[in-house]
């Protein structure tokens, strides 16, 4: 028995952040590369928990990912607030958003939610366009501020250490509350939810609540992608990058959510930074899923803890 | 121009996102999951056509049937090659296949950029008559043929699913693959027949709608979501379903922007699926069954 | 007429690394009920499955003689095999006359067999265009027995049939298959405990952990015997 | 012949050094060649890498040869970032943007945190070049305020005082109405109609804008299908109502094929090819030589010619790339570069505060489109004045 | 005289043409457990529905100590309803062990703060040692082991026994059983009926619903006999077990099985 639930993984993620960590070194390159992972793993970890674990589909992980983004955008701009503000207030709306979304498609499950959300992100794309004032318009908000932390202003180095802390830590707890008297209800609502009713809980209220953490999760990482861009613009978080997420997490593999970091860290690797460079970075990653669904359909860790089991014989 | 051409407009849209969502339906009805790569289908049935008619010069017909045979091979394709070995290897989940065929649809995208180009071409008519006049509003070919392909594929398909020997197996073997395996029914076969009359059918559509505003390799994932939101609104009750959800999304891509103008036509979109889910939770058609 | 026979020869059925199924020898001879008796979970689905084909097992199956081990379902089904499998294998969002054609399809039956085969359950006949999935639990049950039924089958596998049947319809098809065996035909089912079914068996096998353990030829009282002894001395065995 | 965009790998077709030696140069390309600023973007991305060839085969710059290197960002702005970075990482001195418009929107604080300078060779998005983050970012082609100078001389000649705008709703398009359609102060916009880029039926935006009774229709689109299916329904809906477009139809030879026989009769759009100009004409013969005499040559590809050549003179100025500040300061110092567009005495000139280096509306020039879908040639009725 | 806990009256349930059930009426006191039997088709389970809020009654109401009971499921649970189903509703793809604790950890998340700040606890705390343990004793009261596989590799027997150890785990009022011992083996059987004692002597009620009048009969205080959607018979199981109406509608022509009269009479002595 373990001691710390999901301290095994943790270990598995801190050990994988270090490494990459020194690989990027100063290299601003393979720093940007690691903090665009570190967006693509949040929206793809706020996905994590609707999706995987509660089987409802938003795709509106771009207007989500969109929210954060301009908070950081708009405090910059608009308001003398500290930096860090935005990462409370962005995820904030963008759980209140989802959760409006999803009461108005309250009795919806699975491929309707997709649906409508799916025109929201459309919708919310034009309306940042047309809403000038508040978002800037068609060319978004730019020259953001440094972020301040008590008087500590962190270099382009340690936003990288910073966000890939925070992907561990969002993947760690998501991996307990996965495994928590939470987790099962929201798991279970997925085959069972008769079963999850009958019991108690109000799966439709339940799944709001599962979807605003997935769309709070989300924000954070639009609201890194923008403060490491410099930049936000309506068209920054697209549908190509929604259906990217959908991806990461069965590519790194979906029995825990570092699975969906992982993907997000094949995900980057395979669009961004393949050798084969001016060919298509999607037409790789797709044969890339395909691969991977093939060959190790329990996703990459699934492929490596049976590997690990093979080799390291049987447990009981 | 009246009214007539917007209710014309309106109902060729209507035709091509039943059309779509009917090869969605046929999938849904015989393998149980959304195949989102019926948009590159009908994506690749247009585009390869007007790619071999311009620059090989070929027949369109004769570019029509390999167009409609390679969206077919696609289709079969991706059952034999993706979604089968996928939904094996992974225990059946739906997830899994679903993630896949979305690969897929990337993939076909891609492939049909690099082949065919990444512009968008003119669409070609399999038949070059007059276009007929009816009052001062002017119906293209390309739109009566569109329209009676969908009567014949609808009639056709119907009669085909509720009272053919195929057709009833493709709807239990939909229903419960579980059951279906373990008393025998030909599970595989069926299914592929179902990707099959998909492919078939998205690629004939993507053809016959190509000549209304082109067709590039990027159409397919609009197609796709088009077909899918057709699909969500109709509902899995009926084969006429994909119909009616059909033509009411192609009146609402119409007549939203005609009364409340084109500046909203996103959040008119939006708003009329967010008031018609509201009263009609599961679509229009529904099979309700205990749990 | 004459007495079918299924037999079946080292039969084991794997799911991953544990064996549901271990090896076991099992026959029913035409014109008796043979009865495969254990606890939850000691594998007589699987064995009536492998005996089937519709699971993946090794060993041999014969029918009146014949290897069927290499044929497939649809192929062991018209050769006629019927199974009432356990759980509700059937397709819900058909109609009751549909999930009757498919099979009577599947076995290149007339049309008319449906009908015929509805027929032994009054309470069906009405609700031919009902969707399946909208019946109570036992009329499910009555329509998964309908349909093994149909067709003139040599060997019947019936997995736990009575479940939720109420006890007239379970007299009712006691009788049924009683006859069916005494012209000849080979009935073997599954039951996690006799109890109403008991008097109707004439032999059995006791199933513990997916091997058998013991065989009873003196009728389903003894069997039933058999079986609780062998689960006490288990029991004791296991603390 | 035709030439298929995008077909054929064009990643084989690096330029060679020439006959140029000594250290190479290197300039970055991000262009999205298989996203959906594909259909456009690789016009220019073709015509960047023939201007370095030629430039290479003419003794490079300095005496050392221009090296490009191309990444591809899809046009998706997440990915932007790390491209350009990618690019910079490779040594890249100079960038090239020529990606969809959303990515270099996202393009430009990136180049700041960069320190490089950028031209985006077909950018017309004010936007772009305008704060923040515009200290690196340098355009050539006339902008929207220029257009609407134009339009408004053309309305007044054709005696239009109302019109009617049908317009695509990507941010691209948003960003150009927001700036031209305010200026079009001189006419009455009687309707604006929106329409989705990949819509695949207009008829009730057409309707809509049949119902305002406008004088003349004016398409704001980014070209491609849009463009052609807005021409196609106005064409058969609105007959007899006179259109005007922006330059994009111009510059999409491929997307003429789509329209109907006989809709782009009588549209006019904001060109800027004239043949007129003898270093057009020199352009014409290169691409033909290249690509067959049967070559449309369009803006994309003289701008793309000229972006080269504007950085060669820079880095010519600079006397080198190693201080990008120094560059950057070089490319503001060029003044009156004759262009290989517009007008025979259009220039361009740059300055601290001029990242858009048209001067004035020479570069422009109203076309009209014959029966047969393509160009006929200038609008008869009005042209920009061009002042010596 | 004990509290009367459950009160259904005038309970009717339509679909479409289809009276399922008609105006059905019972009462239940604490520690009283009820027996439900009646042919196939006779509308137990949806009784059993109506009762749980799994459907709506198309006519009657329901209070549970004096409280109306009505709204949705979840509600109806969180005031002291627990079922299981006919058909077992398990998460296939979660364990033995996950799926029983469904039913301990449900109510703690019935309301939207709870569910929020359940989703913090469990990041902070997944485990909590009591629940490891009660699912352990409700195991153990079931005879179920290794619960740490998936349910789905359960034979469909010992997912019926998960499925009352999950609503076992409710700790409910009235827990409500439709045909649990629907192809138990003889330990599933003493199972079951140590949970239906359990509750008993918790002061709690059940309504078992079963096809196996023997076992029936010796658990409850009381049938209540469907037939075509009516209650006809209402009364202690030595009664019902010899009325005409149970004869007529249940049993048909045949005899009442022996067993069932030695089971009471074992029962009441
Ligand atoms: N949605 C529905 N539409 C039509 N009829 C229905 C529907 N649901 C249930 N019924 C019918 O209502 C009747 C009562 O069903 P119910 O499931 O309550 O029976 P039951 O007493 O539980 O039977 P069993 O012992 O077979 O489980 C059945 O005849 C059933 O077919
Ligand atoms: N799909 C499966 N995957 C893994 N294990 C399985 C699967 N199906 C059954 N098992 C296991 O195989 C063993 C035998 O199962 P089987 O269903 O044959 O039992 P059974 O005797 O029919 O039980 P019951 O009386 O409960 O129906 C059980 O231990 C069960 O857990
Ligand atoms: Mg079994
Ligand atoms: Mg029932």
């Amino acid at each position: 028995m373990k001691r710390i639930p999901g301290s095994f993984s943790l270990l598995g993620g801190v050990i994988g952040a270090v490494l990459i960590l020194l690989w990027v070194g100063a290299d601003g390159y393979k720093q940007t590369l690691v903090t665009t992972t570190a967006t693509y793993a949040l929206i793809a970890l706020g996905m994590y928990v609707p999706y995987l674990m509660a089987g409802s589909l938003s795709m509106a992980y771009g207007a989500y990912a969109g929210i954060g983004g301009y908070a950081v955008g708009l405090i910059s701009s608009k308001s003398g607030l500290p930096l860090v503000v935005a990462w409370i207030v962005g995820p904030i709306v963008a759980a209140a958003v989802a959760v409006l979304l999803g009461l108005a498609t309250r009795r919806l499950s699975g491929f309707f939610l997709a649906a409508v959300t799916l025109l929201f992100g459309m919708a919310f794309t034009a309306w940042l366009v047309d809403a000038e004032g508040i978002s800037g318009g068609s060319a978004g908000l730019g020259s953001l501020r440094k972020l301040n932390l008590f008087g500590w202003q962190p270099d382009h180095y340690d936003v990288v250490v910073g966000s890939t802390v925070v992907v561990c830590v969002i993947a760690f707890l998501l991996d307990r509350l996965r495994m928590s008297p939470w987790g099962v209800i929201v798991r279970t609502m997925r085959d069972a939810p008769r079963a999850v009713e009958a019991a108690g809980v109000r799966v439709p209220v339940m799944n709001l609540v599962s979807l605003a953490v997935g769309a709070a999760i989300a924000a954070v990482g639009g609201g890194l992608f923008t403060y490491s861009a410099g930049s936000v613009t309506p068209d920054t978080f697209t549908l190509n990058l929604v259906f990217l997420a959908i991806f990461m997490p069965l590519i790194g593999g979906s029995a825990t959510p570092w699975g969906a970091v992982l993907g997000a860290v094949i995900a980057v690797e395979l669009t961004l930074n393949f050798p084969a460079v001016e060919t298509s970075g999607t037409l790789i990653l797709a044969l890339g899923v395909l691969v991977i669904l093939l060959v190790a359909p329990q996703g990459v860790i699934g492929y490596a803890s049976r590997l690990t089991k093979l080799v390291g014989g049987r447990r009981g | 121009m009246g009214q007539l051409q917007l209710w014309l407009s309106a109902l060729e849209m209507g035709c091509f996102f039943g059309l779509l969502a009917l090869a969605y339906y046929l999938v849904l009805v015989g393998a149980g999951f959304f195949n989102f790569a019926i948009g590159p289908y009908a994506m690749v049935g247009g585009l390869c056509t007007s790619y071999l008619v311009l620059y090989e010069e070929m027949n369109v017909w004769a570019a029509a049937a390999v167009a409609i045979t390679a969206a077919a091979a696609l289709a079969v394709v991706t059952e034999l090659v993706v979604v089968r070995p996928v939904q094996r290897r992974s225990g059946g989940g739906e997830l899994p296949a679903l993630v896949a065929v979305a690969a897929v649809l990337f993939a076909i995208q891609q492939l049909a950029g690099y082949l065919f180009g990444y512009t968008t071409l003119p669409g070609q008519n399999v038949l070059t008559f007059e276009p007929v006049s009816v009052g001062d509003t002017v119906v293209q070919p390309s739109t009566l043929v569109l329209l009676a392909f969908t009567v014949v594929a609808f009639a056709g398909l119907a009669v085909w699913i509720r009272s053919t020997r195929t057709g009833r197996l493709l709807r239990a073997v939909g229903d419960s693959t579980h059951a279906a395996r373990l008393l025998g029914l030909p599970v595989n076969r069926v299914r592929l027949i179902a990707f099959v009359l998909s492919g078939l059918l998205a690629g004939i559509t993507g053809l016959l709608f190509a000549p209304k505003a082109g067709v590039s390799s990027l159409s397919g994932l609009s197609w796709a979501l088009s077909g899918f939101l057709a699909m969500v609104v109709g509902g899995t009750g009926s084969v006429w379903a994909p119909l009616f959800g059909g033509l009411l999304l192609g009146a609402v891509e119409v007549f939203v922007p005609y009364y409340f103008g084109g500046q909203s036509h996103v959040y008119g979109l939006l708003i009329v699926a967010l008031l018609f889910f509201a009263l009609k939770p599961s679509g229009l058609f529904v099979r309700r069954v205990r749990a | 007429m004459s007495a079918h026979e299924l037999r079946l020869e080292g039969i084991t059925v794997r799911y991953g690394h544990a064996s549901a199924v271990a090896g076991v020898d099992i026959v029913a001879p035409g014109g008796v009920i043979t009865a495969l008796v254990g606890p939850n979970g000691a594998g007589k689905s699987s064995a009536l499955l492998a005996a089937y084909g519709s699971v993946a097992a090794t060993g041999r199956v014969f029918l009146d003689g014949e290897d069927v081990s290499k044929l497939k379902p649809a192929a062991r089904a018209r050769a006629g095999i019927a199974v009432v499998p356990q759980g509700r294998q059937l397709f819900p969002k058909l109609n009751v006359a549909d999930n009757l054609q498919v099979m009577a399809e599947l076995l290149h039956l007339p049309r008319s067999a449906a009908q015929t085969a509805i027929d032994r359950f009054p309470i069906l006949r009405t609700r031919m265009k009902s969707l399946v999935g909208v019946l109570s639990g036992g009329e499910q049950q009555m329509l998964v027995v309908s349909r093994a039924l149909m067709g003139s089958p040599r060997v019947l596998l019936l997995d736990e049939m009575m479940t939720g049947l109420a006890p007239l319809v379970v007299q009712e098809l006691l009788r049924t298959v009683t006859q069916l065996a005494s012209e000849g035909v080979a009935v073997l089912m599954a039951e996690p405990a006799l109890g109403a079914v008991r008097g109707a068996v004439d032999r059995g096998y006791v199933l513990v952990r997916g091997e058998v353990v013991a065989t009873r030829e003196d009728g389903g009282a003894a069997l039933d015997e058999e079986y609780r002894t062998r689960m006490g001395v288990l029991k004791t065995a296991a603390h | 012949a035709l030439t298929v965009a995008g077909c054929g790998n064009k990643a084989d077709e690096k330029p060679s050094n020439g006959t140029a030696s000594g250290a190479p140069i290197i300039i970055g390309l991000d262009e999205d060649s298989t996203g959906s600023g594909a259909s456009y973007s690789t016009i220019a991305g073709k015509t960047i890498r023939l201007a370095i060839q030629d430039v290479n085969d003419k003794g490079g710059v300095l005496g050392r040869p221009l090296k490009l290197v191309v990444e591809n960002d899809e046009s998706d702005p997440t990915k932007v970032p790390a491209v350009l970075q990618k690019l910079a990482s490779q040594g890249a001195k100079a960038l090239f943007l020529q990606s969809g418009s959303a990515a270099i929107l996202q393009a430009k604080s990136t180049l700041t945190q960069l320190g490089l300078p950028a031209i985006a060779p077909t950018g017309v998005t004010a936007t772009l070049v305008q704060p923040p983050d515009n200290e690196l970012i340098y355009m050539l082609a006339n902008t929207t305020t220029d257009w609407a100078q134009v339009y408004c001389g053309a309305f007044k000649a054709a005696n239009i005082t109302k019109i009617g705008v049908l317009t695509d709703d990507t941010t691209t398009i948003a960003a150009l109405d927001k700036a031209l359609l305010p200026a079009l102060s001189c006419v009455q916009i009687v309707a604006t109609e929106k329409g989705a880029a990949n819509a695949s039926d207009l008829s009730a935006q057409v309707a809509r804008l049949k119902n305002a009774n406008p004088d003349a229709i004016l398409v704001t689109s980014v070209g491609g299908a849009f463009e052609v299916l807005a021409q196609n329904t106005l064409g058969s809906q609105m007959k007899g109502t006179k259109r005007f477009s922006l330059a994009s139809i111009g510059n999409q030879p491929s997307s003429w094929k789509l329209a109907a026989p006989g809709a782009l009769e009588g549209l006019i759009f904001m060109g800027s090819i004239n043949t007129a100009n003898p270093r057009t004409q020199e352009l014409v013969k290169l691409l033909q030589t290249k690509y067959g005499k049967d070559y449309d040559i369009t803006a994309y590809d003289a701008q793309a010619w000229d972006s080269v050549h504007v950085l060669k003179q820079a880095i010519e100025k600079a006397g080198g790339v190693d201080d990008s500040k120094k560059l950057n300061e070089a490319i503001q110092s060029i003044k009156g570069y004759p262009a290989t567009f517009g007008q025979a005495n259009f220039t361009l000139s740059f300055g601290a505060d001029k990242h858009l280096g048209a001067d004035g509306p020479c570069g422009l020039s109203l076309i009209e489109f014959g029966a047969d879908n393509k160009p006929k040639g200038p609008w008869a009725t009005f042209q920009p004045p061009c002042a010596k | 005289m004990a509290e009367t806990l459950l009160v259904g009256s005038g309970l009717t349930k339509r679909y479409g043409g289809v009276t399922a059930l008609q105006d059905v009426s019972f009462s239940l006191t604490a520690g009283e457990v009820l027996g439900l039997v009646g042919p196939n088709g006779a509308g137990k389970t949806t009784l059993v529905d109506l009762i749980s809020g799994a459907q709506p009654a198309t006519e009657g109401s329901l209070t549970l100590r004096g409280q109306r009971l009505a709204g949705p499921a979840s509600r109806r649970a969180k005031a002291g309803l627990a079922r299981t189903f006919q058909y077992p509703q398990l998460a296939l793809e979660l364990t033995v062990a996950e799926n029983l604790l469904l039913g301990r950890v449900a109510r703690r998340h019935g309301t939207v703060w709870q569910m929020i700040a359940g989703a913090f606890r469990g990041a902070l705390r997944p485990y909590d040692k009591a629940d490891t343990l009660a699912v352990a004793a409700i195991a153990e009261e079931l005879g179920l082991d290794r619960l740490d596989r998936p349910a789905g590799d359960l034979s469909l027997g010992e997912q019926r026994l998960v499925e009352v150890g999950r609503a076992l785990g409710q700790d409910p009022l009235v827990l409500l059983l439709d045909e649990p011992f629907a192809g138990s083996d003889a330990a599933g059987v003493t199972g079951i009926s140590e949970v239906v004692r359990t509750v008993q002597r918790r002061g709690h009620a059940v309504i078992l619903v079963d096809h196996n009048v023997d076992l029936v009969a010796g658990l409850v205080d009381r049938i209540m006999l469907l037939d075509r959607g009516q209650s006809v018979f209402d009364g202690s199981p030595r009664e019902c077990l010899d009325s005409p109406q149970m004869q007529q509608v249940y049993f048909g022509v045949t005899e009442t099985p022996d067993d069932a009269i030695e089971e009471v009479d074992r029962v009441g002595s």
